[in-house]
């Protein structure tokens, strides 16, 4: 359908990246975006090493967050265990690094760890999907999931849980993970703390571009039609099954590479990434930022995590209780989150212009 | 037994219902016609007190019922049958029954037997679950069920919509009886011009909002009178 | 992430910081506010009798509430914004394991003062706590001379648990016994209906166990409840760290032996004369358990090597660690191995009886770790390992 | 109807029972049991291409049920569904509808939280894009009457304004079958007569072969080309509009007295 | 087998079906019957085992601080339903990540009020004279069916039931029909909320209760809601049996670890197997083969 106003280069541009699925199809959010971009680029100038290294791992969480948005937020299917990829990834990681302790290594370890989550990814949602498995059922299905590597991780500190030189660790978790690193032998780009915060923020800022692209496209109207009534759509056409278990499948590989990021910014992994806390973190910053919302989920996943850690560094014990109060409030005051209420706010703002034909109306049409 | 004075009510900012007047007396049957989204539900559900009246007052059987909850006006006495297929669906057929005997506590409500006479096929699936009865049975249902409360006030909604025609026929003749037998006053909504005019007594028109006509049992006679309300 | 060559930020003051990152909520708390307490109360001496090098120290101490990943956030902030000059943390093994990457990659001076598994050989590390092999060392050789040679472990399902059940393998195997069943228990789990059963049907002369942390304690009640108190049941982690013959109403653990180091009721002038300093200082205090001595003493550790060293240069500092020094500990004269950064302790076995009433029955003193067997050597060489007894004994 | 071996039909062995060439749709002894209920009883069916037909019975009768076995909404018990000559039986909904068969529920199910626009876009990527999409668009915005309020949320749209896009949405994926059940159930008069002209007009112009279930029997009678009546889940009578009405047994079972 | 292992396989049967079903009725009510995801679940257990803790250190015989626990938490499950949990029927997902804030809540005020242990209960009763165990878990297990029964009979046979059952279905129409909602609602939340007060008070001398109690409730509990389906009662009482079965069988041959995530991956296979549970698949059977009553 027609898209707002566009003419010139630069529409043509933006021209994939827009239509109603997202919010902020003008210039001027593009202007702010890409300010946001600089912005976090120009940090670790400002605060060096320490900002990256902090900064390197809210960043990747965002990543998580937008993980999780995307298939619940575009599809519908809430999965409590985007976590089980986001380890798994970080883990498959592990094991290869340490066994090929080399960039060869590196590499191959970010390619198998990738290949590694989304396979699982699809092999769970095609034992969902296929096997007729809905909703809430979904959500609680991925939980379990979650629980059962975090309770089948924790006992894995016996010497025979080694794959090759890579010990699981068990409840002490694996430690001595490598740094990322492209490259062949010793020839290649050994990614520093520096290095890595700026390849997290690139992979954060592609994924969202990839996104915006992919549920504008026609699989996105299809992702959203899915959503708001599957057995209808299916009578249109489409196979509903199919799109849930390719959304679902995406999903875990952006879960993956995630868990990588932030597993070799710690060079370190334990069991707690599948936790149930763990497991609630990417659903606390889908909902608040507002799930419809890829932007959102990532404000919202840097904004808490940052809280949490002043709050952390204060020490004080309160910080649960802030956290877990802040989000029923957000929840409950609003239900659709931060972004898309702002969204509203504007659109009300500007609702004396005319808006176009699919512009983002209702409370249920998606965002962003 | 029933009368509204300049009720108005909305659905958030949009006004529905504009100065709306009526009184149904005791023993009345009174329809209620007019065509889609006029706002023929929207009068229903606010006597029932489905919805807040933003203005005017609602007086049942001599007191104010305008801010009573939904639940205070049954047990006072009135029985609604809702548009489209509202029975309980993961409940039994007999167990919806059940839930009409709320609204006085089970005191001088109908033997089931009386309502089974009326809707044969209810006794047949006692134990189905609602749900999973055609649309046409699942009206019945609702019907059964607000009989068996024998309320003073009976609110019907489009009683006849997706009912087969004998039926519809079965239902006109039978409430008919209900009213005769055990006095009840009726009200109901209609868009179908056989049952309005088999039914009501008396009849108001109403468009976009607003009671445009009233039609005593002459005018009712005349077909043309009443497609006029329904049509145009 | 590691990056070479890098510079702290320094704060003003040319005094030394410490990092006291010990947990005063969540699992931990229970032993983790002693340990924090002890630390204080050791710096708050020092600096009442002029500090170190007349310089006062200075104290970075939030509160990582039992959360490895706000250890990690802490330690990096250490050291980064607080450029700490040594730092005291944390008490599990997994919670040592979560920082330890962190530590190494910058080269921070770090006493971890928990009882352990053992093993850890790293450059800028201290593990100051007795190992497994002294505990155990202490206590099943006297348990198997006082019972007989027939063992059933019990431990916690986790790196320290499963090395700790090596170390009763290799030990008992030392003294002619056996271990006849063994079972790793899920940490937080709380139920021991069916690992009773099977200790009840393998029948051993007694039980050793290797619980951690409070969810595990309801074993003793459940061992009363189901009749098991007949068997006798040693233990390197019970009673010492979380007292839970205080915490736990009698009998519920008549009759277990603990192999300690230190125990807030040792019967000495030294320590008495310690217990009454610390309550002194918090008198809403509970109890003294064995790790939070540790970082009493290894407190004074570190004042003596910066004073030798003249500097609080992290260097220079461990050098002077590795001279070996000894301290007046509340537990008795400790000495640091200076290979092996480990330290020779005072081991005894505790004995509960039906009151719960402590007694020290058996005192040595035991070499702290086999890493001299395995050649760890930090003096000579840096290494930045943790070595298992399978990589020296035959492990069954 | 003879019906041979369900397992031998072919496209020529359907064209033999059939007259002529030109039959759509076909059912073989389909049936639907549900527990020890008999909703579709061995129900031998058949359709001819552009042909309007309407499905009248009591209620109960196994209307709705027989139109889901169509779309694969239900799976038969028994029985055999041939669409163009081809056994669809086991086809999954999408499949079907990509063949040209596309469904008005009982019920209006449109996408309550998107606009008509969005609504209509749902089916119409399928068959369309760039311009043609376009075009498509608002031609069926006009011919549904819906142009003003394509902005709209759907589930702010009246009940008869929700049957029309609903039918518009079934008519972009240009059909040529369409299944309706009660279209007009809860329309006005006025509205009836709209769908009605639309109906029959699907069925004339764009040649749209349509199975109509409903109650109305006025609007039937201004529909229909020939009518079939179930009764306890079989086929009770069929054929012309006044054949029907006039014989007794229907009036006794379905239509009542005073018809 | 020899019969002691039998009798040790059954007993141990037993103390894991009592655990899931008491885990489990408080959730059944309130997700199976309410559409609420609570998963603050375990911390309404938690105040349970709070209440009983405190009351049997302040002096009250067991059973009186068992009831304590009880009443405290259906207490506190109504208040919490005024404030919060009302806004959120009808919408499953959200109310799942309120509750889980909740739970954070509630975590940690315990913590920050009581510390990290609450006083802990002894195990009355002694123990069994042939297996090695204590009597109490036989209690438990008779309690656990106990409850199950009463529940059903409230559910499915009073007014009371019939109409709280309408009201999760429909509340519109059920308030039409004379019925208060907001009272069915409250009600019906505090039963739950009861109920997993029930399991915490139960529960308090057999585990040591810290500020994480709750969370060793949770995955049993919903795994076997999920499992059970939709008819919540009936399901609760054949997924306990099928989890408990699998659980005490692996937990006898190859230990507590593994009992549980054998428990765990049976569970997910079977919510493969049966997406709508097994009383789902019990009702497909009856349409399939048995008479449509
Ligand atoms: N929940 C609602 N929110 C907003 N508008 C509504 C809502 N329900 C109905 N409306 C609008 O209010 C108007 C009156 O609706 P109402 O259902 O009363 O009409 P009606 O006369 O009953 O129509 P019908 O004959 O189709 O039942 C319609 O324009 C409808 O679109
Ligand atoms: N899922 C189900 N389980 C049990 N019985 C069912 C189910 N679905 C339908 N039925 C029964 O099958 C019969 C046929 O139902 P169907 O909905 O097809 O009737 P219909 O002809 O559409 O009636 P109406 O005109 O009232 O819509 C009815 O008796 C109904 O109760
Ligand atoms: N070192 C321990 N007890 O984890
Ligand atoms: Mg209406
Ligand atoms: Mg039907």
């Amino acid at each position: 359908m027609s898209i707002g106003s566009s003419d010139g280069l630069l529409a043509g541009l933006r021209r994939p990246f827009e239509g109603p699925n997202t919010m902020g199809n003008t210039p001027g959010f593009w202007l702010g975006f890409v300010a946001a971009v600089a912005v976090l680029a120009a940090l670790p100038a400002l605060f060096g090493y320490y900002a990256a290294e902090i900064g390197a791992v809210f960043l990747a969480y965002a990543l998580l967050g937008v993980s999780l948005a995307f298939i619940w937020g575009y599809c519908g299917i809430l999965s409590f265990g985007q976590v089980a990829f986001f380890g798994i990834g970080g883990y498959a990681f592990g094991v290869v690094a340490i066994n090929v302790p080399t960039l060869t290594g590196a590499t191959l370890g970010l390619l198998a760890a990738v290949a590694v989550s989304t396979l699982v990814a699809a092999a769970l949602g095609y034992f969902m999907f296929y096997g007729g498995v809905r909703d809430v059922y979904v959500t609680i299905l991925t939980l379990v999931v979650a629980l059962v590597l975090y309770t089948f991780m924790g006992q894995t500190a016996g010497g025979e849980w080694a794959i090759g030189d890579a010990r699981l660790g068990g409840f002490n978790g694996m430690s001595g993970v490598p740094d990322l690193g492209i490259g062949i032998g010793s020839i290649g780009l050994e990614i520093g703390i520096v290095g890595h915060y700026y390849v997290t923020l690139g992979a954060l800022a592609a994924t969202y571009l990839g996104l915006r692209a992919l549920v504008n496209s026609r699989f996105g109207y299809a992702m959203v039609a899915t959503r708001e009534d599957e057995s209808r759509t299916e009578m249109f056409g489409y196979n509903t099954t199919f799109i849930k278990f390719a959304v679902f499948t995406i999903g875990g590989a952006i879960a993956g590479l995630s868990g990588v990021l932030f597993t070799t910014q710690n060079n370190y992994i334990d069991p707690s990434v599948f936790g149930i806390t763990a497991a609630a973190l990417p659903v606390v910053w889908a909902s608040v930022g507002g799930r419809t919302s890829l932007l959102g989920t990532v404000g919202a996943a840097l904004a808490i995590q940052f809280v949490d850690y002043q709050l952390a560094l204060s020490g004080s014990e309160w910080a649960l209780v802030i956290i877990g109060s802040l989000l029923v409030f957000v929840v409950l005051v609003m239900p659709e989150g931060v972004a898309p209420r702002l969204r509203d706010l504007v659109v009300d703002y500007r609702s004396s212009e005319p808006t176009p034909a699919d512009a983002p109306a209702g409370t249920e049409e998606v965002s962003d | 037994m029933l009368e509204l004075t300049n009720l108005r009510a909305s659905y958030g900012k949009t006004p529905i219902l504009r100065d709306v007047d009526i009184t149904v007396d005791e023993g009345e049957i009174v329809g209620i016609m007019g065509k889609n989204g006029v706002g023929k539900t929207t009068l229903i559900k606010a006597v029932m007190g489905l919805l807040e009246a933003d203005e005017g007052t609602i007086v049942f059987d001599g007191e104010d019922v305008t801010d009573e909850p939904a639940d205070v006006r049954a047990r006072r006495g009135m029985g609604y049958i809702p548009q489209g297929r509202d029975v309980f669906p993961e409940l039994t057929v007999e167990e919806n029954l059940r839930m009409g005997e709320t609204i006085n506590e089970g005191n001088d409500c109908l033997q089931y037997e009386a309502v089974y006479d009326y809707f044969p096929i209810l006794e047949e699936r006692r134990e189905q679950e609602a749900g999973t009865m055609s649309g046409g049975q699942q009206q019945m249902l609702a019907i059964g069920r607000a009989l068996i409360g024998n309320p003073d006030l009976l609110l019907l909604d489009e009683p006849s919509e997706g009912v087969q025609p004998s039926i519809v026929q079965d239902i006109t003749r039978d409430l008919r009886g209900v009213n005769e037998e055990l006095g009840t006053t009726i009200c109901f909504v209609e868009q179908n011009l056989h049952v309005v005019q088999n039914l009501a007594e008396r009849c108001y028109a109403i468009d976009k909002g607003e009671i445009v006509d009233e039609l005593g049992p002459d005018r009712l006679e005349s077909r043309d009178a009443v497609t006029e309300y329904l049509a145009v | 992430v590691a990056e070479g060559g890098l510079v702290g930020l320094s704060d003003g003051s040319s005094g030394p910081t410490v990092a006291i990152l010990e947990d005063r909520s969540g699992t931990f708390a229970l032993t983790g506010t002693a340990k924090y307490r002890t630390t204080k109360l050791a710096i708050e001496e020092i600096n009442r009798d002029g500090g170190i090098l007349g310089e006062e120290i200075e104290v970075f101490a939030p509160d990582p509430q039992s959360d490895n990943m706000r250890y990690q956030d802490l330690t990096r902030y250490a050291i980064y914004r607080e450029d700490v000059d040594v730092m005291w943390a944390g008490y599990s093994s997994a919670t040592r394991e979560a920082i330890r990457p962190i530590v190494n990659e910058h080269e921070q001076l770090y006493f971890y003062t928990t009882q352990y598994e053992g093993g850890v050989c790293d450059e800028t590390v201290f593990p100051l706590g007795a190992t497994a092999r002294q505990q155990l060392g202490a206590v099943v050789p006297y348990m198997i001379e006082e019972y007989g040679d027939e063992i059933y472990t019990i431990a916690a399902d986790y790196n320290f648990g499963q090395l700790s059940g090596d170390w009763v393998k290799i030990i008992a195997e030392e003294h002619g016994a056996e271990v006849v069943g063994e079972e790793y228990i899920p940490l937080g789990e709380s139920q021991f209906g069916s690992t009773i059963n099977d200790i009840q049907s393998a029948d051993p002369d007694f039980v050793m166990s290797m619980l951690v942390g409070q969810d595990h304690s309801s074993f003793y009640e459940q061992r009363l409840a189901s009749g098991l108190t007949d068997i006798p049941v040693g233990t390197s982690t019970n009673m010492a760290q979380e007292r839970e013959h205080l915490r736990i109403d009698p009998p519920a653990l008549e009759d277990v032996y603990a192999g300690v180091s230190y125990m807030e009721e040792l019967p000495t002038e030294r320590n008495e004369a310690f217990v009454e300093r610390y309550y002194d200082r918090w008198d809403d205090a509970e109890y003294i358990n064995q790790e939070a001595q540790n970082n009493y003493f290894s407190v004074y550790l570190y004042k003596e090597a910066v004073e030798r060293a003249g500097t609080f240069d992290q260097e220079a500092v461990i050098e002077e660690l590795e001279g070996g020094i000894e301290v007046e500990a509340p537990e008795g004269d400790v000495t640091l191995d200076p290979a092996t950064h480990h330290v020779e302790h005072n081991m005894r076995v505790a004995h509960a009886d039906e009151t719960h009433e402590i007694t020290f029955d058996d005192e040595r003193t035991i070499e702290p770790s086999f890493l001299h067997d395995v050649g760890c050597d930090l003096t000579s060489e840096a290494e930045q390992t943790q070595y298992e007894p399978a990589d020296y004994y035959e492990v069954i | 109807m003879g019906a041979s071996d369900p397992t031998v039909m072919t496209t020529q062995a359907v064209d033999e029972t059939g007259e002529g060439s030109s039959r759509i749709l076909q059912t073989r002894d389909l049936r639907k049991e549900f527990g020890g209920l008999t909703a579709t009883d061995d129900v031998d069916f058949s359709l001819e291409e552009g042909e309007l037909r309407c499905l009248i019975g009591p209620n109960g009768a196994g209307k709705s049920t027989f139109l889901n076995l169509l779309t694969g909404q239900l799976e038969p018990t028994a029985g055999a569904i041939y669409y163009d000559g081809h056994d669809i039986t086991d086809l999954p909904s999408y499949e079907r509808v990509d063949r040209g068969i596309s469904m008005k529920f009982q019920v209006p199910s449109i996408y309550e939280g998107l606009t008509v626009a969005q609504n209509l876009r749902i089916p119409l990527q399928q068959v369309a894009d760039g311009d043609a999409f376009e075009a498509r668009t608002s031609e069926i915005l006009e011919r549904f009457d819906l142009l003003a309020e394509h902005g709209t949320v759907a589930s702010n749209l009246s009940h008869g304004q929700q049957q029309r896009l609903e039918i518009g949405m079934a008519m972009a994926l240009e059909p040529n079958l369409m299944l309706l059940d009660e279209p007009v159930a809860g329309l006005s008069v006025e509205e009836t007569a709209e769908i009605a002209d639309l109906l029959r007009e699907i069925s004339d112009d764009d040649g749209v072969a349509l199975i109509v279930i409903e109650h109305d029997i006025d609007f039937v009678e201004s529909i229909a080309d020939r009518v079939t009546v179930l009764d306890q889940g079989s086929i009770f009578r069929e054929g012309t509009i006044e054949a029907v009405e006039n014989d007794p047994e229907v009036k006794r079972i379905y239509l009542g007295e005073d018809h | 087998m020899a019969t002691p292992e039998l009798l040790n396989l059954g007993f141990e049967f037993v103390e894991i079906f009592a655990f899931i079903v008491l885990a489990t009725v408080g959730l059944a009510v309130i997700f199976g019957m309410m559409g609420i995801i609570n998963l603050a679940h375990g911390e309404f257990i938690l105040v349970g085992a709070y209440a009983t803790s405190f009351a049997v250190a302040a002096g009250l015989p067991l059973a009186v601080a068992m009831a304590v626990g009880v009443v405290a938490t259906a207490a506190f499950g109504l208040v919490l339903e005024r404030l919060i949990i009302r806004r959120l029927y009808g919408r499953l997902l959200d109310s799942m990540v309120v509750t889980w804030g909740i739970s954070l809540v509630m975590i940690q005020l315990t913590r920050i009020a009581f510390g990290n242990t609450a006083p802990g209960v002894g195990i009355p009763f002694g123990q069994l004279p042939v297996v090695d165990g204590p009597v109490y878990y036989l209690v438990l297990a008779v309690v656990a069916v106990g409850v199950l029964g009463g529940l059903y009979a409230l559910f499915t046979w009073t007014d009371f039931g019939v109409r709280a059952r309408a009201t999760m279905q429909d509340e519109e129409t059920a308030r039409s029909m004379g019925v208060d909602t907001d009272q069915m609602y409250m009600s019906t939340f505090a039963i739950g909320s009861g109920l997993a007060g029930l399991a915490g008070a139960l529960y308090a001398p057999v585990m040591t209760v810290t500020p994480e109690y709750g969370t060793s409730f949770l995955v049993e509990s919903f795994v076997a809601v999920v499992v059970g389906g939709s008819s919540v009662l009936l399901g609760t009482i054949l997924a306990s049996g099928f989890l408990g079965t699998v659980n005490a069988a692996f937990t006898n041959i190859a230990g507590t670890f593994m009992g549980q995530v054998a428990m765990l991956v049976a569970a997910i296979v079977a919510i493969r197997l049966m997406p709508d549970g097994i009383t789902g698949l019990l009702s497909d059977l009856r349409e399939k083969w048995g008479e449509s009553e």
